[in-house]
């Protein structure tokens, strides 16, 4: 797939470019501080510049040369040595999807650019580098969930997960609160632990195969990784890789960072970041890890996740740590749904995580104004009417609601359990049942209190936060009305997903045997 | 059609010769002589000749016209040797609900009042209602589960084809006791006269009753001792073959209740409803049981 | 079980000092002792990386710096331990950076302390008692009591016990 | 495009021009032209005595096709709902509409919510598989939902009350509806069917479990009947009569599809309760008659008419169940006939209650009384309803009641006989309380210048209680439509005639009923007037009162406590069980979602993380 | 009770491990790609040292990556620690010898730290290890004299500019060869200073930009007022 023009014409889709969605806001991220003292408004209007770029640079790659997969070996070294980006119709949906939403979810003045708590009247160049510094962060936090989407090479991919990872520490320190950085200490500590782990687990892996190219290693899979070692491998990844995806029981972090983020920042992580960690989760179970035990561990942490989340959801006091909650309760369905395996796992589960994408990031979008205790949202729907609709909108998908798309996201869930029905799945199929009711019952207990009378409701939303939510909650509804086309488009991309024989035949093409 | 005409009539006619006989019987037993013959028609004659009747509304008079009516129209349904009435289209079950509309007549016309001791009757009545009804369905259900029909002319024709040993009484005597304990309660007589309390009238329903009003209660009560003797008749005596045995097996239903009322002193309302829930209905459903094994 | 070789030792050293690590952060009452214990099991997962490019007898990767006929370790996870280990002082530098400011907020860096304070922050925030906050759920239940202006039995079989005979009612009483 | 297809479209159009123009005066006006439109849309279906109608919409899902179709049993409820919503729709189109604008509501979110109502019943009713039958099973649950919590305030706490219930048996559906899929790989009826027998008793009696507990929610069987009154109460006025009249119906008409059309009645008798000497279907008889007595008896204590009718709607509701499950022609003909008799009731009587809210501002039963020389009509709806409601003659109620109960003697069914009596006497002691303390008595002070209700409000209402007493006195033609729906579920069809049922062991001519009722009155009313002096109208006041002289400004009722003997008696029967156990789910899930909390809270990470690698290296290598 | 459960859950962790890593052929890895590496990489980069061929070539994208995380926490830490007074409380200067030998010791590390930078490709060391000489340098002078604070816009270009370098560098290869860093200017000959095409200059930037990063965490970290407590 490689062009051979010697120049080649940057506005001719190739799959070279395929790269410069990751590079680009890495370039600007560089730039951004001492552009910012040379012109406040050129590094102002640099982020979302270079996101429109990479969405519009994705969006072409994928109208010229997505029907297929392809791959991109940077470099131009050959597949096993260098490292390679591998896109099919997931892969540049998510590439798309980051830019995307990091531009309705970039962060304006309001989720903080001072030092917060201890904010004294400091200058305005210091303003001014705090808010370099948070676009910085907010770029190179695109350019990580977009090589997280793309990379096709195991360490890469660590790699890409742990500049994901320090760059939302930087976000979610952004509101500058004391509990702020607690939380995000212990989110760092965490996540570094669970960083530990996995390298040992890629260590081990790269003892027994020798090699870090997922296609290489899904071809020596069947025979090197399907043994103890292999799973014990998946497993350190597991909990490595599950820091971010909120997977239980490394998900202890999730609340109090969510409640202390700014709500934007929020979105972010909990909308897209966990998606795509969710992603490369499955591409290693699906590539590397086709054992049943290996779905067994997801299927079974996952269903803890569903279990604690909501639950503890029941009791959340404030409206962010609510949704922190219900978050894991989704993330943990993600996971049941993934292990289900067969296409119709993969489709359940993509169903499911992209509804989460687009609903938790548009209910985090509310939270932007809605950020306090949930007593506090009395009678917010007379201020704020369309957000309450939206919320009322985005709680029905949420828990199930025919004919909205969570419903069907989660029945995809449910009959693939069902069809499975081992005792375990018909276990995960009654747990996420007992808490769809339970979640129901405190979203609703919300949303009666949003219409409650109160004489002094919260402020009204911002305008911007209001529309990025209104668009989410109208692709929601196109969603609903459009209900077969985006079907078949899911089970075309699952179909992608779960193809082995496919990933390993469109990395090494040439490749016959495949035994060295 | 003219069995309609005739058939409450001759429930009235024989309503008002059980109104005599039961104030006879208490005139015996208390060693008094007891009113002339035609005393409770002039009775019904004097009330309605009455100067002052005072009315507190239009329902209070329709509560009248409704608890009259209703019996009327429920007599209907009880078969009288040779005259079979409605009882083809309504059955037994029909004949038990019609004769709850003159107690909500009743019921109606004392509320329209505004007489709080009026309506605290009332409430007396309808609890009452509650408790004797209960062991009569058992027994309605008794009778028509075991000859298979709730059509009084077939439950009679049944009772009837091998004379004594098929009637109700010697088929189901669990039940037919149990009937006529249900009975007592029914006719408001003592011991279960709380309700009526015609001893205080100004604490019962009665109280805002004067003049044809209380004539048209007279009416109502020759009407509800015939309705309540023939209807125990038909069930359990085998009807009438004849217009005599009949009559002597209504006056003989009903002279018990009459006897044994005035033995007895009165029950508090709760207790109606306890001993009636307790004993007859027991009772009854024993015979039923007795009945299905 | 492998024979005790120098590389032997060497691979358990890393296991322990990854186990170590762990133990370290999950007793530590001490923010920055936690640290230090991440610190160990990174380096421990840091030896292991390099050491699953080990090869008995071989040598370092580089062209003309020694026996160019002998066999040359695996080159692979040197790289990539030199990643890990950057990646692991970034992230180290900025868990200090957080420590600080944690100190400079809170006053402490003990689990236990941080943890009071942080709930008396967060009480202060939601405006309600520090010891009230903890455990009341937010806002009502889900299943809400029915109004009692309502009726006195439309819960359900709301009354309990027997009904006060006479009744006891306090209106239209002159 | 069907004949369906339109009706749908047309209820569809209802909902849209709702959102569009609901906030208009015309807008009552144009859903009642909407709702008639569709009734007639539903009469031309001709889904009752032809063949089903079809929808031309599918859908498939994951390989399972779903799609719609009326038969006689959807068309029987529809034509109910239909009507329903044609007459609380003309109720809340005049003054009503406008006083609700006044206090502050929005009319427009009402006429939404029950257009939206009537349009998710529509789909429900049609539904042509399991799968089809979820959705609009769901889509109900949420539309009642939309319009009990648009009352605010209270409403909205018993509308959350009635989410949870639903909801979770939203749930539990699901799950049974997956457990069917696994042991037969499909949703649709057919199939299903085809297959069902051959599952085994225990998985049916999971399945009944499930899904029959999934349904029994909404119908608010016992033990799930504790949200129902508060939500249905709450709800305002013509929704309230509305949802009355035939929102519970639909968990009824989801059991029928289960108990009745899939399972059969014959299945349910042989599957024995282990144990017991009872079958499934006794059970669920029992389960239906306690449904009729303990609401019932719970609604005589009540003292809001609200919730005493809405009380009674759970009760009614047993009658239902109990008369299906009797199985026999007149036994389940009388269990659909009383959802259509208790429908027109119900809904007549919430009305009329509603009229009286509208006057006088309350619905509290001790601060009412004497109403009747104000409010003549509404009255004699109410009067007209109640007996209807007691199952008295000549009304409707009385035709369905006397259904099951003659089902039940020729069933040889003493207890539940029993039962079913005990509650029309319960019944009959509450109605009576009901237009006592109403209507009855002496009239207070601050409504001594209350008016007849408004002709807007009056209309609908004298509409429905003509009808009780038409299809009291000749139920045939609404028989007729009974027998269609028996024969379409495979069930014997009832023998009827114009004026009731025709049994050789013992029928019901309603028309010779209530002719010689009418002559009985005729002739009391003869006596009565002619015989008489005249009588002299007196003042409310002027009565005996025990030797004292009542003042105008003292006004006696007895109203507070009105059973106090019985309630004396059975009082100490009244204990919370239902409460309790609710109360004990809702503490479980407090406990849990604590422990959850907790987890989160205080949970040392490092430690949980260091477990689980444990955890799952030890799953791996054993 | 949380500690004995800690160490029992410790100890598991380390049996697990072990017997896991016991199974693992130890001293013989499979070497799939290393030795395929070892093969065609002299040809390919023309780096003498292989480590930094495949640093900087074969996995020249993973340094991108390792590059921004390190920015990544750098900026963090500058969000975290926030703004910069200017009134801080300092710590005095150090003594007389420690001042004197940091104003020796800066230049000389100075030219050790690019010494290390620009022979990244022919022996061990490289950008990394060099930019790490590079802040060390001014770590040193820091600790000697607190209150001389090294200027910010200054460390905000070195490192702004140098990651940019390294980026436009690989766009170049894009442009040129339609690759992203594919190595450009030819292999050379082993062994020379100006070898392995583009790869020193990678290892420049890399080196500059490390050094900035470092630099500023510290300045960061020194600028940080102390608690007042």
């Amino acid at each position: 797939m490689i062009s051979d023009l010697a120049v080649p014409n940057l506005f001719v889709a190739q799959a070279g470019q395929l790269v410069l969605p990751v590079v680009l806001p890495l370039l600007a991220a560089f730039l951004m501080q001492p552009l910012a003292r040379v012109s406040t408004a050129l590094a102002r209007g640099l982020g979302p510049l270079v996101l429109i770029l990479c969405a519009w640079i994705t969006a072409q790659l994928w109208i010229q040369l997505g029907d297929a997969p392809f791959t991109l070996a940077i470099g131009g070294f050959a597949p096993p040595l260098g490292i390679l980006f591998y896109a099919d119709g997931i892969a540049l949906l998510f590439a798309l999807a980051v830019p995307v939403f990091a531009l309705l979810f970039w962060p304006g003045s309001e989720s903080g650019g001072g030092a917060g708590a201890d904010s004294r009247p400091g200058s305005d160049q210091a303003d001014r580098d705090q808010a370099a510094r948070r676009d910085a962060l907010v770029l190179l936090l695109v350019a990580a969930t977009t090589g997280l989407a793309l990379s096709g090479d195991l360490f890469n991919l660590y790699v890409f997960y742990e500049l994901a990872a320090v760059a939302s520490f930087g976000l979610v320190a952004l509101s500058g609160t004391g509990r702020a950085q607690v939380a995000t200490f212990r989110y760092l500590m965490i996540s570094a632990f669970g960083s530990v782990l996995a390298l040992a687990g890629i260590a081990i892996l790269y003892m027994q195969t020798g090699t870090l190219n997922l296609g290489q290693l899904a071809q020596l899979a069947p025979e090197t990784l399907n043994n103890p070692i292999g799973s014990a491998a998946f497993a350190l990844m597991l909990i490595g890789f599950g820091v971010k995806a909120e997977l239980f029981p490394v998900n202890t972090w999730v609340p109090e960072v969510y409640a202390g983020a700014p709500a934007r920042v929020s979105a972010l992580l909990a909308g897209l970041v966990s998606k795509l960690a969710v992603l490369v989760i499955v591409r290693l179970l699906v590539l590397i890890f086709p054992q049943p035990e290996a779905a067994q561990m997801l299927l079974v942490l996952g269903v803890l996740g569903v279990l604690t989340g909501e639950f503890a959801a029941w009791r959340a006091k404030d409206f962010p740590r609510m949704l922190a909650f219900s978050s894991i309760g989704q993330l943990g369905i993600v996971f049941v749904a993934f292990s289900i395996g067969g296409e119709i796992g993969l489709l359940a589960g993509l169903a499911v995580a992209l509804h989460h994408l687009i609903v938790k990031s548009a209910l985090f979008g509310l939270a932007v104004r809605w950020n306090g205790s949930l007593e506090a949202l009395a009678g917010a729907a007379r201020t704020s009417p369309l957000g309450a609709a939206l919320f009322v909108l985005f709680a029905l998908s949420l828990v199930g609601v025919p004919p909205l798309p969570g419903f069907w996201a989660k029945l995809t869930v449910i009959v693939g359990l069902a069809e499975r029905g081992t005792p375990l799945d018909i276990t995960a199929l009654m747990s996420i049942l007992l808490v769809t009711a339970v979640e129901a019952s405190y979203l609703f207990r919300v949303a009666i209190r949003l219409y409650q009378d109160n004489p002094d409701p919260v402020a009204r939303h911002a305008r911007r936060d209001l529309g990025v939510s209104a668009l989410l909650g109208a692709v929601l509804v196109a969603a609903t009305l459009g209900l077969r086309p985006v079907a078949d488009v899911l089970g075309a991309g699952a179909a992608q997903l779960g193809d082995r024989a496919g990933y390993i035949e469109t990395v090494f093409p040439s490749h016959v045997a495949g035994k060295d | 059609m003219i069995e309609l005409i005739l058939m409450p009539l001759a429930a009235f006619v024989i309503g008002l010769a059980m109104v005599l006989m039961m104030r006879r019987i208490g005139a015996r037993l208390q060693r008094r002589v007891g009113p002339p013959l035609l005393q409770p028609l002039w009775d019904i004659i004097k009330l309605h000749g009455k100067e002052t009747q005072t009315s507190h509304g239009l329902i209070h008079e329709l509560g009248i016209v409704m608890a009259i009516g209703g019996f009327v129209a429920a007599v209907t349904l009880m078969p009288l040797p040779g005259m079979n009435g409605l009882a083809e289209q309504g059955g037994l079950i029909a004949l038990v609900y019609m004769m709850m509309i003159p107690s909500l007549g009743l019921a109606l016309g004392v509320g329209q009042c505004a007489n709080p001791n009026g309506s605290i009757g009332i409430s007396r009545a309808l609890t009452a209602m509650l408790a004797y009804d209960i062991p009569m369905v058992i027994v309605v259900f008794g009778v028509a589960f075991f000859y298979g029909s709730t059509s009084l002319v077939q439950i009679i024709d049944a009772q009837q084809a091998g004379g004594f040993a098929t009637w109700g009484i010697a088929e189901m005597p669990l039940l037919a006791f149990a009937g006529l304990f249900a009975m007592q309660a029914m006719l408001g007589k003592q011991p279960f006269e709380i309700y009526v309390a015609p001893a205080e009238i100004a604490t019962g329903p009665m109280v805002e009753m004067g003049g044809k009003f209380l004539g048209g209660l007279f009416i109502m009560q020759c009407f509800q001792l015939y309705a309540a003797g023939a209807l125990y008749t038909l069930l359990f005596l085998g009807g009438g073959e004849n217009w005599l045995t009949f009559l002597i097996k209504v006056f003989a239903v009903v002279a018990i209740p009459m006897s044994i009322a005035f033995l007895f002193p009165r029950y508090r309302t709760e207790d109606v409803v306890r001993l009636v829930w307790k004993w007859p209905a027991m009772i009854g459903l024993l015979g039923i049981a007795f009945l299905m094994y | 079980m492998m024979s005790l070789t120098l590389e032997g030792v060497v691979l358990i050293g890393a296991l322990g000092l990854i186990v170590i690590g762990a133990l370290g952060m999950a007793i530590s009452n001490h923010l920055f002792r936690m640290l230090l214990a991440l610190v160990l099991a990174e380096s421990g997962a840091n030896l292991l990386i390099v050491l699953s490019g080990y090869r008995v007898g071989a040598s370092a990767p580089i062209l003309g710096f020694g026996d160019p006929t002998a066999p040359m370790v695996d080159p692979v996870p040197q790289v990539l331990v030199l990643t890990a280990i950057v990646i692991g002082v970034g992230v180290q530098a900025l868990a200090v950076a957080l420590l600080l400011k944690v100190y400079r907020v809170y006053g402490t860096l003990n689990v236990r302390e941080l943890r009071d304070r942080m709930d008396a922050d967060v009480a202060t925030a939601a405006g309600v008692e520090a010891d009230a906050s903890q455990d009341a759920p937010a806002g009502e239940r889900p299943l809400p009591p029915v109004p009692a202006h309502a009726s006195v039995g439309s819960g359900g079989f709301g009354r309990r016990g027997p009904v006060p005979f006479p009744p006891q009612s306090d209106e239209r009483r002159p | 495009m069907t004949s369906l297809d339109h009706l749908v479209l047309v209820s569809a159009l209802t909902l849209a021009l709702m959102l569009l123009f609901g906030r208009m005066r015309i807008a009552g006006r144009l859903a009642v032209v909407l709702y008639a439109v569709q009734f007639l849309l539903l009469m031309q279906t001709g889904a009752l005595l032809g063949e089903p109608v079809a929808s031309s919409l599918t859908l498939s899902v994951l390989d399972l096709q779903m799609h719609w179709r009326y038969d006689a049993l959807s068309w029987f409820f529809a034509m109910i709902t239909i009507g329903a919503g044609f007459f609380c729709a003309w109720y809340a189109a005049g003054v009503w509409q406008e006083r609700y604008r006044e206090e502050g509501h929005s009319p427009r979110l009402f006429h939404v919510a029950l257009a939206a109502n009537v349009l998710t019943m529509l789909i429900l009713l049609g539904s042509g598989d399991l799968l089809s039958l979820f959705i609009g099973w769901e889509l109900v649950s949420w539309a009642s939902f939309l319009l009990m919590a648009v009352g605010g305030g209270p409403a909205g706490r018993a509308a959350l009350r009635y989410l949870v219930y639903a909801f979770s048996g939203g749930m539990a559906i699901l799950a049974g509806l997956m457990l069917i899929y696994t042991q037969t790989g499909s949703l649709d009826y057919a199939r299903v069917l085809s297959l069902l027998g051959e599952l085994s008793d225990g998985q049916v009696w999971l399945l009944l479990l499930l899904i029959g507990g999934g349904f029994a929610v909404k119908m608010g069987l016992l033990p799930f009947h504790l949200w129902q009154a508060a939500a249905y109460a709450e709800t305002p006025g013509p929704g309230s009569s509305f949802l009355g009249a035939i929102s519970a119906r639909m968990g009824l008409y989801a059991l029928i599809m289960l108990l009745v059309a899939m399972l059969g009645i014959g299945r349910l008798t042989a599957m024995e309760v282990p144990f017991t000497f009872l079958s499934a279907r006794d059970l669920i008889a029992w389960i239906a008659a306690l449904t009729v007595i303990i609401p019932t008896y719970i609604a005589l204590q009540q003292h809001d008419a609200r919730y005493l009718l809405a009380w009674h709607g759970i009760g009614q509701g047993g009658y239902m169940l109990l008369g299906l499950m009797v199985g026999n022609a007149v036994g389940s003909a009388g269990g659909l006939f009383h959802v259509f008799t208790y429908g027109i009731t119900q809904a007549a009587l919430l009305m009329a209650v509603f009229a009286v809210v509208h006057r006088t501002g309350t619905a509290d039963l001790n601060k009412l009384g004497g109403l009747v020389a104000r409010m003549p009509l509404t009255f004699l709806v109410l009067l007209f309803g109640i007996i209807s409601l007691a199952g008295l003659p000549p009304m409707a109620g009385f035709v369905s009641k006397w259904m099951v109960y003659r089902s039940l003697v020729a069933e040889g069914m003493p207890l539940l006989f029993v039962a079913a009596v005990v509650g029309t006497l319960g019944t009959i002691l509450s109605v009576y309380k009901l237009i006592h303390n109403i209507f009855l008595g002496q009239l207070r002070i601050e409504h001594e210048q209350v008016r007849e209700a408004p002709l807007s409000m009056l209309l609908p209402m004298l509409g429905l209680s003509t009808l009780i007493f038409l299809v009291g006195v000749t139920p045939g033609p609404a028989l007729s439509w009974v027998a269609a729906v028996q024969a379409s579920l495979g069930l014997p069809p009832v023998p009827y005639t114009l004026g009731g049922i025709e049994d050789p062991r013992g029928g019901l001519d309603m028309l010779w009923l209530v002719g010689i009722l009418m002559a009985g009155f005729g002739v009391g009313a003869l006596i009565f007037f002619g015989l008489g002096g005249r009588s002299k109208r007196v003042h409310q006041l002027d009565n005996y009162a025990g030797g004292h002289f009542l003042t105008a400004d003292v006004r006696y009722q007895y109203s507070d406590n009105f059973y106090a003997g019985l309630m004396h008696l059975i009082g100490p029967w009244y204990r919370g069980a239902f409460l309790w156990l609710e109360k004990a789910l809702t503490a479980t899930v407090a406990f849990l979602s604590a422990v959850m909390n907790g987890f989160y809270r205080y949970a040392q990470p490092a430690l949980f993380v260091l477990a689980t690698a444990v955890a799952l290296l030890a799953l791996t290598t054993a | 009770m949380r500690n004995l459960a800690s160490l029992l859950f410790a100890g598991g962790l380390a049996f697990l491990l072990l017997t896991l890593l016991s199974q693992l052929a130890f001293g013989t890895p499979p070497m799939r790609v290393g030795s395929e590496i070892l093969a065609v990489a002299p040809g390919e980069v023309g780096a003498a040292n292989l480590v930094t061929a495949i640093l900087l070539g074969y996995r020249g994208f993973d340094t991108l990556g390792e590059l921004a995380i390190l920015f990544a926490a750098a900026t963090a830490a500058g969000v975290v620690l926030g703004r910069r007074r200017d009134d801080a409380r300092r710590d005095p200067p150090g003594g007389e010898v420690l001042r004197t030998g940091a104003d020796l010791l800066f230049p000389l590390l100075v030219v050790v730290g690019f010494y290390v930078i620009a022979h990244g490709h022919l022996t061990p060391g490289g950008g990394f290890q060099g930019g790490v000489i590079l802040a060390a340098a001014f770590f040193v002078a820091l600790l000697a004299q607190p209150a001389r604070h090294l200027s910010h816009g200054l460390i905000l270009w070195i490192e702004g500019l140098a990651g940019a370098a390294f980026i436009l560098i690989g766009i170049w290869a894009l442009v040129a060869s339609g690759d992203f860093l594919a190595p450009l200017l030819g292999p050379g000959r082993m062994g020379e200073l100006l070898s392995a095409g583009t790869l020193p200059l990678l290892s420049l930037a890399i080196g500059l930009k490390v050094g900035a990063e470092l630099a500023g965490i510290m300045a960061h970290i020194a600028d940080a007022e102390a608690p007042d407590t």
